[in-house]
Formats: structure tokens, C-alpha cells, sequence
């Protein structure tokens, strides 16, 4: 983890409100791996004290990118970002997804801007899998290409049925698991807590692993303040505070204690 | 002048390499910031509030941001002072930096029982008493807002210990003097301020207090001007010395407290939007004695022109 | 919903077409803004402090800008009754928005005597008792932040006005709640807060205070979400209406208060930074309504879910 | 007085540390008077209350444009302000300067961004007369062309010597003054405190009239906060509080109560 003023390359739109920016961070880049994050002080944001996370979506070639949607006042700032213009990131940040134990045909689910941290891990592993990316409408489905180009298998859904099979990303989840037979194969996601909850839940109700990259809203990033906390269950099964940024993002979905 | 400026303070009995510290509850208990700050270079640390036991804090969401600072509640989340001691301290003896711990109780008794813990650890240099929290019911700000408990508290705290007494004050008093001059006489070594002050964010659409606390205390930028001017009233109404914080992002905004009559700062929420901010204060007030021909930093310590 | 919302409100027997007005001190007595907003649409005008005799006020520097919002030690400058009523009280009558007066005294007996003036003046809605200035030593904040001197003035002040009566309360107590109960018990018929919160700006060249007064009052949106706090602990304290203000800079700023329990609001600073403020701030409050499906401002007032 | 949303047309450095803002601004442009300034709100300066007010230096067919100097937050925040962009003012505002009793031989007296009124009022009047221009260095004389095509006779003081006659500004006034011989020009100055001071006494003691534009910090530019007020004395010899932004900037310089 350092801090690294990074030199804006590109930065463009990719699809929907969707934008990619891509920062020449040799330090960073270097050191990342799928499903950690940076921790970035939006340039210009005056009267803004708290940097905003973002996934790293690629880092390779001294070239660390982010896929982020904008959503409120500091990535509606971001916009504004110029080529050229200089970027102070906090990163690698947290955990990662545990990539060990990925074993054959492992399952990627994604929401929204999810696909970020896991178009990352298909690109980093030597097996193959299926993603399953959901949204709302066709435009929050980004990075099918990523997968594609990669031998991924990607299964689409869409809340409108614009594109894909109509529904939830969970209902394809479902299909595919019952197909598995016998098979327990691992599951990364990143997305809505909403997302992440249905999917660790059938992950663990049929003895599969499930990682889940949770979102949290974040202070320090770096563990200091303990903003950014989930009830997570220990092994003697008391449950307790866990910091997303230094503990996380990335949880094994059968310790997570959600929300009534 | 060609020497360097004397950037060292002793703040009761604590002798700091400079006099920029990092705030409670904004530099975690030392280790998570290691890999951004020099530790050596701070002139204290001062870790997140500690109390008896592992405490739980409140519930999320426990932090959101306004315009020129944050709220935060996080309710003083903190493993208790053993596994504090056990977990951290090896860490933080590592470095020639005071370390200072501030402390906190649901009630008198459990403040006194954890300056007592205190007083036969290795490597703690001084108890910050924090009466000020106004995220927990238990204790916090109801002991800092009332000049008679703020005053028990504190005496029965320092028969309990040997170790130098900084009680934490309450931002939200009309006259904080009365309560730095009662720290003084109930045995205070120095005091410290201002706590975050309390505030509130509802969320319009759902109607509901956006912390889970429902309030919680804003700091940041925000709340500078309140602090410098807090800190200059409690400094003129003691002898001991006076640690202001509150908002400070520059070495300007530190400078300010100092001329207002405190020998030491802390930053907060400024490590969080630049972990470098604590360096670059320290760096800066050198900076303005030199350019200003002042042999050290104590010259500058409440010499307010009025 | 189809119909237009009912903006309307009553604020102790003040109607007013909206729950949005313009905060003392930020609006002159009415003909400065004229030009620039419309004073037709405004729920009331609070025109600034006015005591018996003309008042000169504070020395010059008297305002200075800080992150998120300004410090202001004007120190109640103003004609005083009389010429007060000759110079403005024509050009504001004819409108018919609520005039609301804001008064102080030196000593209990102005204000009484102040008060006691208003009572056969034509055209004058309510009176906010200026209770919290921190910007004057003879009256103001002094009585703002003593219970007992509070209620004894407010009482003796009820007891020479047939007027609505508004006492305005300062932010930097602990527990504001308890100033809104004496404030009713003691005969008001709504209170306001928040004034500005006490700070302070030193110039670290000269190491002077920036102002003339050394300390002035916060106010903007950096004191926003203290003021929410505030009035929303106000609100529950009493059944009198509240009035809040503090930093409202758009209609979702304005929502917060009054889903925090506040009647109607004020807009203070914003207007310096754009005149439009407060009837955007109506325009707003108007759209969420309707957005909401509500019949009226009313059904939000304290509509907070906890 | 208006609020304007007036469109940046140019946007060019004049001379050292000054800028030249020319905006479209019709309504305001059209009922602009020499010694009016507007109160401007500086684009993208987040978290900042007050507007900042600057002299009308041109106002022609319905452009109006300012000059200024970056000397602070606000001012260096305005140096990034874009051909293009919209900036919101009030306008005009305050007194302006009395141009009836201009008689002949006026004389104009500029410290640093005060030529910009001066400017103004030179091709607003029929008359023609001397300018006086001070000014720390070379880089602070401004305008100079502006007068000479108008026909106004300049006088340069640098207090540095690097142009024009070394000193300050009011020493070229005092040799000007004796020459005069009972004449009894009007003078108008705008520039810093000092310069107004020294100017209004000198021509005071001569029995001269002068109006001085004063520059103070301002909160509502528009009469309402009492921020910006003056110590006048009045008719009756008393003396109170005006408001430079209403009831100036330009005052008469033997009613200014100067501060001890
Ligand atoms: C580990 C992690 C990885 C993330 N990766 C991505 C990504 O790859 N792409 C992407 O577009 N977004 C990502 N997010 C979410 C992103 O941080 C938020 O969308 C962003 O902070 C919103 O900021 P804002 O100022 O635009 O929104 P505002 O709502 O105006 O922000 C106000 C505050 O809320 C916080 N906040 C708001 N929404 C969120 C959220 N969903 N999660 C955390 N904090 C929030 C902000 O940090 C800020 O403090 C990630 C979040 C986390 C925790
Ligand atoms: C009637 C009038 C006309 C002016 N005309 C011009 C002009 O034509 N060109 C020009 O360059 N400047 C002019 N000024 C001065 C200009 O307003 C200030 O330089 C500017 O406000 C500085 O803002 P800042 O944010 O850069 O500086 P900061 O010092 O960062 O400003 C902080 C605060 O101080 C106030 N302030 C600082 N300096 C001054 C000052 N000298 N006068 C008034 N307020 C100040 C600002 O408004 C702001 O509130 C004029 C001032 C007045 C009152
Ligand atoms: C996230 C957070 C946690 C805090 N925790 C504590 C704490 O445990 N004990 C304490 O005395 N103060 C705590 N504080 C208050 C700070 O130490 C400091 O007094 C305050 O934030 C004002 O300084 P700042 O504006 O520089 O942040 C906390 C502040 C923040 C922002
Ligand atoms: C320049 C200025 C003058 C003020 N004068 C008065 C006053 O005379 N009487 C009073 O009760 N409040 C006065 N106030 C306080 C405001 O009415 C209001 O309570 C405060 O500014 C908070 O609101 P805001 O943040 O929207 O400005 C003044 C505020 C400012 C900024
Ligand atoms: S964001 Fe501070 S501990 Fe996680
Ligand atoms: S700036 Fe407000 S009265 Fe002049």
C-alpha cells in the first residue's frame, strides 16, 4: 500500500454512465490483485474530506484502471477528470479474492460495476468458468467482451429483459447450479448487497464457497477508523465487527452476518 | 537565522519531537497508517478511545460526509484494554514517539479502573480522558458538559494514576474555560479540544437520520474557526498546557491554534483525505519559524496580538 | 396528486403563503434585496437586530470567509426603534409578507422597552428576541446560554408584547432542548434557532484576530448538519412551533429541518451567495411535495422515522 | 441591479498578474456608471459563501468587462474561469463616480487594478485631463494606452523606479498640484487605502474636491449585511457608519473619517 500520484492516460466512457479511467500508476499497478482497490482523492472536490474506493478493474504495464459509475457528487466530479491531469491514490487496498482454491469451473457473479474486480480475476486465473452479469437495463451490462475474449461463458440478465434472459441475475444462477451435479464449484461476486446476499445464501445452502466483495461506505480505507464495518461470525461463532477496507472487501459468504 | 527552529514541546511531562500529534479515533492504533506515515515523525500518537472491555460502537452506517467535513458515530469501537495492550503495544514501543491512549468508561468507576490498567504498561506516555464522545449514551459528552461531574471525574481519575491527565473537552459549552480551568484545578496535566461537535444528516427520501446513531460529531474543516476559538478561550483560562485540534489541514490552520495559545495539535480528519497532512503541518510550522526568525516553537505558543 | 401542494403555514398565529423566510441579519430591513427577490413570495422577512436607540455596532473588519461559510462580527449595528419604523416600515407594508421583527436589548429593561415599542406599530407580524448574538457583550448571547436569565427575560419580555414572540435560541449548549422548554414555559410562542456558533480567525501573519471583535459567528453550510441537530432536539422538547435555520443552501437543506421538527425555516448566508436562494428553496420544498404525493408542508413537519 | 448569467467572451492576461474578464453581460453592460463594480460569484469555488466584487472597467455594446488581480483564493480560483463559461454577477452596483462637477482638468489618481474605474470614467466625460498611475513595479501600470488614445495626459510613478518617475504616486500629484495655481481640479482615485488617504488629504488641504472609490471587504455588495461599512462624517459633524457597497465605494474625501 502506498500513496501514488497517478498521471491520467485515458479516460472515456464506456457504456451507460459507465466510465473507464486509466491512470499510469507503476506502484500500484504492480502490486495489485483482483478484487483489491484504490482509494482516490477526486480532484477539485473542494470542501470533500473523504476519498472515494474503486475496484481495480486492470492493472498491467505500469497501467491501473477503474470502471465507475457516477452516482453522487464525488464521481459526478470525476467527470471532469482531464487526460494529464495528476490522480492521489491510496492502494492496493484490502484483501482480494482468495484465488487458491478457485478448482475448476468457478462461477463469477456480477452487478452493476461489479464486473470491475472480477473482469480482473478472469484475466488472472488458468481456469475457465461461467459469468453471470446482471442489471437493471442493457446499459449496466459492461465487460461482456473482457470475458469473452478470455473463454469465460457469460450469462446475461436484465431486470427489463433488454438484454439476455428477463430477471435477476440469481434466477440464471440458479439454473446453472442445478446443473452442477455433485460439482462444488467456487463463486466470486462483486455488486448490490442485495445481490451478494441472494447469491451467498444459495452458495451455502448447497455446500458451495461463495466470496462475496462487499460495499461499503468508507473513511480512512486503510483500517484506522472503523467506518466500513460488517457483523462478520467467527470460528467459535461469536459475531463481530470486521473492517471491509483492511478485512475485506472480500468475505467468505457462509461468515457473513447480514442485516435482519 | 541559520539554526534550525526548536520544533520540540513538552507537553506535561511529554516530550515531543514537534508538537503535531495524530487525533483519536483518526489513526486507528498505530499499525494502519504505518505504511503511509513515518511514525517517527509525528511528535505523539494518540490511539482510538480504549475502554475496559472489547465495545461494540453502534451500528452502521457510521460515518457519512457533509460539506466540509464528515459525521461520524462510530460509538467508540475498541478491543478493551487488555488485547489493546497485548495487540498494539508491542507495535507502537517500537518508535521514539509518545505514545498517548485515550481512554474512556460507561461510568466513573470504569474510567478510573482503565487509567489504572494504564499506569503499570511499558511504553504509554500519557491518558487522554475522553469526556467529550457524543456517540455513546454510556459516557463521553454527558461527563464533558457538566462542569461538576467533568470535575469528580477528573479527580478520581488522577488519584488512579501516575500517569500524565489530558482530559478531552466538550466543544458544545458556552464558557469551556470554566471546564479547562476545573480540569486544571481537579488535577488535569494539560487539556485537550474540541471533540467532534454534534450533528445530524437526514436522509429526505427515506426520512431517517442517515447514521444508524441518528447523531453523531462532525469534524473537518467545518469546525475549525469553533476550535481556534475554543482552544484560545481554554488557553487563557489555565496555566497548563492546551492541545487544540479540530479541522486542521494545514500548517496555517495548525498555526493558528498555536498563536491561540496551544502548545500542541492533532490532526484528524485531514489524515483521512491525505494521510501525508500530519508531515506536511509539521513541516510547514518549521517552515513559518524560520521565515519568521523564531528560535523555537514555544515563542509562538499563545502570542496572540489582541 | 394533481393539485397543488398547500405550501402554506402557521407560525404562532403568523400565516405565511410558505414555510420559507429570509434569517436576520442576511436581508436588511427589506428594500436592499428588492431589486433582486421577489418579497411577494417570501414566507416572512426577519429584518436584522434592532434595538432601542441607534447602535453603531462593531469595528471594521467585520466579516471574514472560511471553508463552508463565513464569520461575522457585524455586532447588532442599527437605527434603533424609531428610525427603524420611520425609514422601513412604509416600503415593507406593502407587501403582504409577514414582517418579523428582530430585537435586543443592552439589559433586561431594552428589551421589555423594545418590545413594548412594537406594540402599536402597524404592519409588524411577530418579534424574534435575539437571545444568542455572540457578537455583542451587552445583551444577546449572555442570556442565550443561562436558562434562568433566559426564561426571567423571556417572561418579562411576554408580559409587554401582544405580539407573536420568538425567542432566539444559541447552538452552543449541550442540551438545547431544555432552552426550547423554558423558552415556551415561559410564555413563547415558537422559537428559532440556530444563531451563529462562536468562532474565531487569526491572521498567523500579523498574529492578530482577523476581526475587530477577535470573535464573531459561523454561519453557512459548514454549521448545517450541527443545526439540524439542534433543532431537531428543540423540536421534540416543545409544542410550540420551531423555526430552523443554519446553513440552508438548497431545498433538500430546507427538508432536513423540517423533517427534523421545524415549522419553517430561514435562509441566512445563501442569500449572499445567491439572492435566489430562499424561492428556489420554496420552488424546491413545492416539487418534493408534490414528488411525495403530500397535501401540504404540514404532513412533513417532524415526519422524521427514527 | 440585476443578476446577470453572463457569458466569458475573453478571458486574456493584461499584464503581469492581471486579467482582463470580458463578458457578455447586456443589462448590466447597459446601465453600468464609471466606478460601479459588480459582485461576482467565482465559478467552481466550492464551499465559498461570499461573492467577490470587482470595478466595471469596460462597458460597450453590452459587453462588460472587469480587471483583476489574483491575490487570493477567490481571484487565483478565477484564473481558470474558460471562454465559454457562465459566471453569475450582480450588477451594477454602488454609487459610481460624479461626473457633473468634473469642471476641467480633472485629475485621475490609479493604484494598481484602481485604473480599471478610471479607465471607465476617462472615455465616459468630455473633458480631458491628467492621470496619475502608481504602482509598486513596472509590472503594476496598467491601462496606460487606454488613456493616451483617450487623449488624457499619463503620469507614471513606480516606487521601484522601473518606469515612469520613481516613487509614489503621490509624490507626481504634488508637483502637478503646484502647478495648478488656483485652479481647483477635481480629483478621482481609486487604489489602496494609503493611496486614497494621502490623495483625499492633499486635496483637501488644497481645498479641492475628491471623490475616492474605496475598496473594502464585502459581504451582500448590496447594503444588506453592514460588512462593508466606512466611518463618514455627516453635515451635522457627526460621525457614522456608511456602507461602501451602497452608499459608495466613491465617497467625498473630506467626509472620510479615517481610521487613527
Ligand atoms: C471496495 C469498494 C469498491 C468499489 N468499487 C467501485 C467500482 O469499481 N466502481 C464504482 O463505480 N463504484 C465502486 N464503489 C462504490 C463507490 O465507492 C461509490 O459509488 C462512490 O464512493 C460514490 O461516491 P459519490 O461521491 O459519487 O456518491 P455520494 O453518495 O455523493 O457519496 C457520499 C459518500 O458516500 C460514500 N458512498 C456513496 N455510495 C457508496 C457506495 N456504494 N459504496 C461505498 N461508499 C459509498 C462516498 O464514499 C462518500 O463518502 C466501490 C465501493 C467499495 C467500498
Ligand atoms: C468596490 C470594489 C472594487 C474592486 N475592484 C477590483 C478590481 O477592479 N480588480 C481587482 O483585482 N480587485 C478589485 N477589488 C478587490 C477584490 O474584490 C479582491 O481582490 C478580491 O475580493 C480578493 O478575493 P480573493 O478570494 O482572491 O482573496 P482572499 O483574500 O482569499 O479573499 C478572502 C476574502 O476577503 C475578501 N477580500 C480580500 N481582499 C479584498 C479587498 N482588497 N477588497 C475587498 N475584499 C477583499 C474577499 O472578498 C473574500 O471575502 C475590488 C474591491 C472592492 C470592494
Ligand atoms: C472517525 C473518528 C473517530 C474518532 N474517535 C475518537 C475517539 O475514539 N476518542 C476521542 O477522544 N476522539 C475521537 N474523535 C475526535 C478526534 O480525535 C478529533 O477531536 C476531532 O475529529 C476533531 O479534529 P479533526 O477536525 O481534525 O478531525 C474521532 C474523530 C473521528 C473523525
Ligand atoms: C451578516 C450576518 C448578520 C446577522 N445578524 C443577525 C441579527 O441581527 N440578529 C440575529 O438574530 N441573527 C443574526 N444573524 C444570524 C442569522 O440570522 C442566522 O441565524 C445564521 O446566520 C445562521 O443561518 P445561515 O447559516 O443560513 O446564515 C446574522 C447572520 C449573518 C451572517
Ligand atoms: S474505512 Fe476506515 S476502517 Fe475501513
Ligand atoms: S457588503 Fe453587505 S452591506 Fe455592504
Amino acid at each position: 500500500m502506498q500513496i501514488e500520484k497517478a498521471i491520467v492516460r485515458i479516460h472515456e466512457r464506456v457504456a451507460g454512465d459507465y466510465r473507464e479511467l486509466v491512470l499510469d500508476a507503476p506502484a500500484t499497478a504492480g502490486a495489485a490483485r483482483p478484487g483489491q482497490f484504490v482509494h482516490l482523492r477526486v480532484p477539485r472536490l473542494d470542501g470533500s474530506v473523504l476519498r472515494r474506493p474503486f475496484s481495480i478493474y486492470r492493472a498491467r504495464d505500469a497501467r491501473l484502471s477503474i470502471l465507475y459509475k457516477s452516482v453522487g457528487r464525488g464521481t459526478r466530479a470525476m467527470e471532469s477528470i482531464a487526460v494529464g491531469d495528476t490522480v492521489d491514490m491510496i492502494g492496493p487496498l484490502g484483501n482480494g479474492f482468495p484465488l487458491e482454491g478457485i478448482g475448476e469451473n468457478p462461477a463469477l457473479v456480477a452487478g452493476g460495476y461489479g464486473v470491475a474486480p472480477l473482469s480482473f480475476l478472469a484475466g488472472e486465473v488458468d481456469v475457465r468458468g461461467t459469468v453471470f452479469i446482471g442489471g437493471a437495463t442493457a446499459r449496466d451490462i459492461l465487460c461482456v467482451g473482457d470475458f469473452e475474449s478470455l473463454g469465460w461463458t457469460v450469462r446475461i440478465t436484465t431486470e427489463d429483459g433488454s438484454l439476455g434472459a428477463k430477471g435477476l441475475v440469481t434466477a440464471a444462477l440458479d439454473v446453472w447450479m442445478a446443473e452442477q451435479q455433485g460439482a462444488s464449484p467456487v463463486h466470486y461476486a462483486c455488486g448490490p448487497d442485495g445481490m451478494l446476499r441472494a447469491v451467498g445464501e444459495r452458495a451455502v445452502a448447497a455446500g458451495h464457497t461463495a466470496w462475496l466483495s462487499l460495499d461499503k461506505h468508507m473513511g480512512c480505507g486503510v483500517g484506522a477508523c472503523l467506518a466500513c464495518v460488517q457483523k462478520i461470525r467467527g470460528e467459535d461463532g461469536s459475531v463481530s465487527w470486521k473492517r471491509v477496507c483492511k478485512d475485506g472487501p472480500v468475505f467468505d459468504a457462509s461468515v457473513i452476518e447480514w442485516d435482519a | 537565522m541559520s539554526d534550525q527552529p526548536d520544533m520540540s514541546v513538552d507537553i506535561a511531562g511529554i516530550r515531543m519531537k514537534n508538537p503535531v500529534m495524530v487525533a483519536s479515533g483518526t489513526f486507528g492504533y498505530g499499525p494502519e497508517y504505518a505504511d503511509l506515515v513515518d511514525i517517527t515523525c509525528l511528535g505523539a500518537i494518540v490511539v482510538k478511545g480504549i475502554c475496559l472491555d472489547p465495545w461494540e460502537g453502534n451500528d452502521v452506517p457510521r460515518m457519512v460526509e457533509v460539506r466540509g467535513g464528515l459525521i461520524n458515530a462510530i460509538g467508540l469501537q475498541g478491543p478493551g484494554v487488555d488485547s489493546f495492550v497485548e495487540t498494539y503495544m508491542p507495535f507502537l514501543r517500537q518508535f521514539d514517539t509518545p505514545v498517548i491512549v485515550n481512554i474512556w468508561g460507561r461510568d466513573k468507576d470504569e474510567y478510573e479502573e482503565v487509567a489504572a490498567r494504564f499506569n503499570d504498561v511499558e511504553g504509554i506516555a500519557g491518558l487522554e480522558l475522553n469526556i467529550s464522545c457524543p456517540n455513546v449514551k454510556e459516557g463521553g459528552i454527558a461527563f464533558g458538559t457538566d462542569i461538576t461531574m467533568a470535575s469528580d471525574l477528573i479527580s478520581r481519575v488522577r488519584k488512579r494514576t501516575s500517569l500524565p491527565l489530558i482530559p478531552k473537552l466538550a466543544p458544545n459549552v458556552p464558557q469551556v474555560g470554566l471546564f479547562a480551568k476545573a480540569a486544571e484545578d481537579a488535577g488535569a496535566d494539560a487539556v485537550s479540544l474540541i471533540n467532534t461537535l454534534p450533528a445530524m444528516v437526514i436522509d429526505i427520501e427515506t426520512r431517517r437520520p442517515i447514521l444508524a446513531n441518528r447523531v453523531g460529531g462532525l469534524s473537518g474543516p467545518a469546525i475549525h474557526p469553533v476550535a481556534v476559538k475554543q482552544v484560545w478561550e481554554a488557553a487563557q483560562a489555565v496555566s497548563i498546557p492546551v492541545i487544540g485540534m479540530g479541522g486542521i489541514e494545514t500548517a496555517d490552520d495548525a498555526l493558528e491554534f498555536i498563536i491561540a495559545g496551544a502548545a500542541a495539535v492533532a490532526v484528524g480528519t485531514a489524515t483521512f483525505t491525505d494521510p501525508a497532512t500530519a508531515v506536511r503541518v509539521i513541516d510547514g510550522i518549521g517552515a513559518y519559524l524560520q521565515r519568521h526568525d523564531l528560535a523555537g516553537v514555544g515563542e509562538l505558543v499563545g502570542s496572540i496580538r489582541e
